[in-house]
């Protein structure tokens, strides 16, 4: 692998683009103002309200679009990777699968 | 260099979080309408943010009730430093009608430190625009002209004070309290 | 040589610096149409430029009870991921920086990457209302993600080719694929708004709501670089539509072959800036003629009504195609 | 499922006063409301027995910011009924155009804020633009954008000149208009029927038990107004239907504003048609007999109630207001509970909530020490046990 190939690669354009998000920070930091942790200013905003922070578990509602989602990035995927050459028959009835699921996913 | 450009940044963004103490509405609905079509604060880069970690500038309204205090300090606290204070309306200048009350405070300034006050009952929306830019212009150079420009084109006396002159006019009338209190 | 031009594609172009400037631009275009359209006068052309440069210079506060680690970390993956998407993206001819067989799945899946840091920056903020944001910026993914990566497979198809550059050199005789996808390009175009965040899709920022959910807790630089990945994503994403949809950088009677090529980068450019522009007033339009509407409408609406069609018009590209 | 405690106020965007609700949220729906008011009391009835008649009338004024003129309206109706004194009827008319006035620039700028609670950025400022018209008349008519300091007792400070009716005329032409335009878009703009139809619903047998008026009342099918009902100025010689809507949700009660804008022009028109010369106000005592009063008024907002004891002195005895959104607050409660959290705002901003005229509270001083502190309900249910 040649060296621009390397620089190319996904995964280090994206260290090279963090650092350049860092180089930000950095300027950032550069001309704010030092954080000093004066009366409520670290406190979880709420309103001016003294709120707890935490996390919740979420609702029921989320795994169901999560459900969806999963399904139809499979068939995306199947559909994309078949791309109209190999077997149009097969991708078609996946397809419809894949509809017919979404029309039942919506039933309730 | 870099000095100067923050400073002109600063001038030229100021986000601002609403933030009523206690106010009868009047003045809220008075800065709104300053981010109206009419007025459009927008062209000065002012922007209405939601969260006081957002802001730059905070907006008080209303004279402080015992109950809103302690929230006022902890919004107040919870914007990022640089922050500015502008007091709206003659209830956040001094409590006004309100002030001898059971539960009313007083001024903003009684609780939180105040760079600008537009009184006025409520406070006009131009009057608004006015102080936002005044306090810009201690900021920004450039926002200073517009000032001078806006000061030059109609008469601003009495539209908003900064904290000297506030502190100046509230020694006079202390002064002149104390001596009609010594004649009676 | 070899060392410096992708060194200066990530950090000066198309990468970094020119999604930093041009990201600013569109904003302000953004920010004036919709004023315009507001009977407003609208901020100054510096404007977006003074936001940033104030926010950096702000005091960076994180709250006691976030994740610090992932707290801060949240906003650079966001960014990062939507510079590195960049260089896959054609900007000024139909080659783009560097490309390769499967580069347009890399990309989408790197454009969905600020959603995840914003709901995982959102979540580990603790805070209520980012509590809340968090989950719908991610039931709000679920919503578009899946009618954005459809949509997009319709060029694919097309053009037979999984990588984008070659997807937009197959256009460059002007057959743009708009004509072969116009529901795919309704669909990218709408989802494209969800993905952005924007009204009638700013349902995990909306203010008046949860005050701005996930970002609710980010002061100064961290909230500069939530904002300027999503001005990137911007210029990234409507640049992915315009390669995949509308040709790219080319325009018919534009006679790219006989330029010199640095004459032919510039004018490439400039066309496909301009249908960023285009893009970005579609936005702003959708901004000021729509309300906001709630996260279960959401992801309903874009499930049945971005999903299907955009179904329905790969399954005509690969009959059409065997 | 744990349940997310989901506060809203006393600082948010969607709240203009500083007011604390509180939520239990399941995900995206919210399983119980809760509020806690207070934040904007500023002692204005004590205050109020602590001042001389003339004073109350600046105090009152300022219970609130928007509906400022029907409050010092309903204050002098009550102590001008106490003093037994007819005022002059073109002061009246005056104060009814005045009181018309207010419904119109309040109601427009609810409707702004119903935009900016659901997002919808063009509404909010298509609609303040042209609210800034009612705004211009109100200046020009009073001096002063808000705090009209019209209503004084014994009649209105100023008159209105013939030159300033032909202005009124063509301000209320255009209003109507955009009323008229504004009723369409509500009813036809999809993203906007999509967050209000069938949102916040509450019926009518609800809003009757829960003390709900004004506007909430109406929309739910109950045509209650106290202008029709219960008339007073000179309501019983205008024009004008009750605005109701079977709706129920926020949808009903944007249409019955709008509409209500749209009569307000009308009725305003009438009143210039009809109002006779004069003067516009009288001398009024200083002192006021003794005796009490009570009067009720139909605000924008809904009825506002003013009670006023005097003891023969220039300083009223008590002076109590009962105001629309102390009676609404049960009601959007209500409306809340088991809807979507996105819906929180434009059902609860529905009712036009204004709590500095809402805020009551209770203070536990302790007299011993001094101290002052507050309390949560539990606490204070158990120390109403103990006492009694």
């Amino acid at each position: 692998m040649t060296a621009s190939g390397v620089l190319y690669h996904p995964v280090t354009v994206f260290a090279l683009a963090m650092f350049a998000g860092w180089l930000i920070y950095l300027f950032g930091k550069a001309i704010a103002p030092a954080s000093h942790a004066v009366g409520g200013k670290l406190r979880t905003y709420a309103c001016g309200e003294d709120v707890k922070g935490s996390s919740f578990p979420t609702a029921y509602h989320l795994f169901h679009a999560a459900f969806i989602f999963t399904l139809l990035d499979v068939l995306a995927l199947v559909l994309g990777t078949n791309p109209g050459q190999v077997l149009p028959w097969l991708a078609g009835s996946y397809l419809v699968v894949g509809l017919v699921a979404i029309i039942i996913l919506f039933k309730d | 260099m870099l000095n100067g450009l923050v400073k002109w940044a600063r001038g030229k963004s100021p986000w601002v979080c609403h933030l009523n103490c206690g106010s009868c509405n009047g003045c809220d609905i008075e800065i709104v309408a300053a981010l109206m079509p009419r007025f459009d604060l927008e062209r000065f880069g002012v922007l209405l943010e939601g969260s006081p970690r957002h802001a730059d500038v905070l907006m008080t309204t209303g004279p402080v009730t015992r109950q809103i205090r302690d929230r006022v300090i902890r919004v107040y606290d919870q914007v990022a430093e640089p922050k500015f204070v502008v007091a709206v309306g003659t209830c956040g200048v001094s409590g006004a009608p309100f002030y001898p009350g059971y539960n009313v405070l007083g001024g903003v300034d009684s609780v939180i430190p105040v760079d600008m006050y537009v009184p006025g009952c409520p406070a006009r929306p131009d009057a608004i625009a006015y102080g936002v830019l005044k306090l810009l212009g201690t900021l920004d150079p450039k926002a200073d002209a517009l000032v001078k420009e806006i000061e030059s084109r109609r008469d601003t006396t009495g539209l908003v004070y900064t904290p000297s002159e506030m502190a100046e006019m509230r020694q006079a009338n202390e002064t002149s309290l104390g001596q009609t209190a010594a004649r009676s | 040589m070899q060392v410096l031009t992708p060194l200066f594609h990530v950090f000066v172009f198309p990468g970094f610096l020119f999604l930093i400037a041009f990201g600013l631009f569109a904003s302000w275009v953004d920010r004036k149409l919709v004023a315009k359209m507001q009977n407003r006068v609208g901020p100054p052309l510096i404007q977006p430029f003074a936001d940033l440069i104030k926010l950096l210079a702000k005091e960076d506060i994180i709250p006691e009870s976030a994740n610090r680690a992932m707290f801060a970390v949240a906003p650079l993956v966001a960014f990062a991921g939507v510079v590195a998407s960049a260089i896959y993206v054609p900007m000024w001819s139909a080659q783009a920086a560097n490309s390769f067989q499967g580069d347009l799945i890399v990309v989408i899946y790197l454009l969905t990457l600020p959603a995840f840091a914003l709901f995982l920056g959102g979540w580990y903020s603790t805070n209520p209302f980012a509590t809340i944001g968090a989950t719908r910026v991610l039931s709000q993914l679920f919503g578009y993600e899946v009618p954005f990566f459809l949509a997009c497979l319709g060029p694919a198809l097309a053009g037979g080719s999984w990588s984008i550059s070659e997807i937009t050199a197959a256009q460059a005789d002007g057959g743009w694929f708009i004509a072969a996808a116009p529901l795919s390009f309704i669909v990218a175009m709408i989802a494209l708004i969800g993905k952005l965040e924007r009204v009638p899709f700013d349902i995990p920022q909306a203010k008046t709501e949860i005050v701005s959910g996930p970002e609710v807790e980010y002061t100064g630089k961290r909230l500069a670089l939530w904002k300027l990945s999503f001005l990137a994503e911007t210029i990234v994403a409507s640049a992915l539509i315009a390669a995949l949809f509308l040709g790219g950088p080319h325009f018919w009677g534009i006679p790219f072959g006989d330029m010199p090529a640095w004459l032919a980068g510039l004018v490439g450019l400039i066309v496909l800036a301009v249908k960023i522009l285009l893009i970005v007033f579609f936005l702003s339009l959708t901004r000021a003629a729509l309300a906001r509407i709630r996260i279960d409408q959401m992801v309903e609406w874009c499930l049945l009504w971005l999903g299907i069609p955009a179904l329905v018009n790969l399954g005509i590209i690969i009959f059409t195609m065997s | 499922m744990a349940k997310l405690d989901f506060p809203v106020g006393p600082q948010h965007p969607a709240l203009k006063e500083p007011e604390n609700l509180r939520f239990s949220v399941d995900g995206e729906l919210v399983v119980d409301a809760d509020i806690r008011i207070g934040y904007v009391h500023r002692s204005i009835e004590r205050s109020c027995s602590e001042r001389n008649f003339v004073q109350d009338l600046y105090l009152c004024e300022r219970v609130c910011g928007i509906c400022s003129n029907a409050h010092t309206q309903n204050y002098c109706q009550a102590v001008e009924a106490i003093a037994g004194v007819e005022i002059p009827e073109r002061a009246q008319w005056i104060r009814m155009i005045m009181h018309e006035f207010e419904r119109i620039h309040s109601h427009l700028l609810w409707l702004g804020v119903a935009g900016h609670e659901i997002g919808f950025e063009s509404l909010f400022m298509y609609v303040w633009r042209d609210r800034e018209v009612i705004q211009d008349i109100l200046e020009m008519v009073s001096g002063n954008r808000g705090h009209y300091a019209m209503t004084m007792l014994g009649g209105v400070r100023y008159d209105i000149a013939p030159e300033m009716v032909t202005k009124i005329r063509e301000g209320l032409a255009f209003l109507r208009q955009r009323a008229e335009y504004y009723a369409d878009i509500a009813t036809s703009e999809q993203t906007f029927l999509e967050r209000t139809s069938g949102v916040g619903v509450v019926s009518g047998e609800t809003c009757v038990q829960l003390g709900a008026v004004g506007p909430v009342l109406r929309a739910s099918g109950v045509a209650f107004d106290v202008r029709r009902t219960f008339p007073y100025l000179q309501y019983d010689k205008v024009e004008f239907p009750v605005r109701t809507s079977e709706l129920c949700d926020v949808l009903g009660r944007t249409l019955v504003r709008v509409q209500e804008v749209i009569d307000a022009c009308d009725i305003c028109t009438q009143c210039l048609d009809m109002m006779p010369e004069g003067d516009v106000n009288m001398r009024f005592p200083r002192k006021v007999p003794e005796g009490e009063a009570v009067a009720r008024i139909e605000a924008q907002r809904g009825e506002v109630i003013y009670y006023v004891r005097s003891n023969g002195t220039d300083v009223p005895e008590r002076v109590k207001i009962r105001t629309p959104t102390l009676a609404n607050l049960p009601a959007s409660l209500e409306m809340v509970k088991g809807g979507y959290i996105a819906d929180i705002p434009i059902a609860f901003a529905s009712i036009d909530p204004c709590f500095s005229c809402a805020d009551r509270m209770v203070e536990l001083n302790d007299v011993s020490s001094g101290d002052s502190r507050t309390m949560t309900w539990a606490e204070l249910v158990k120390l109403s046990r103990r006492k009694s």
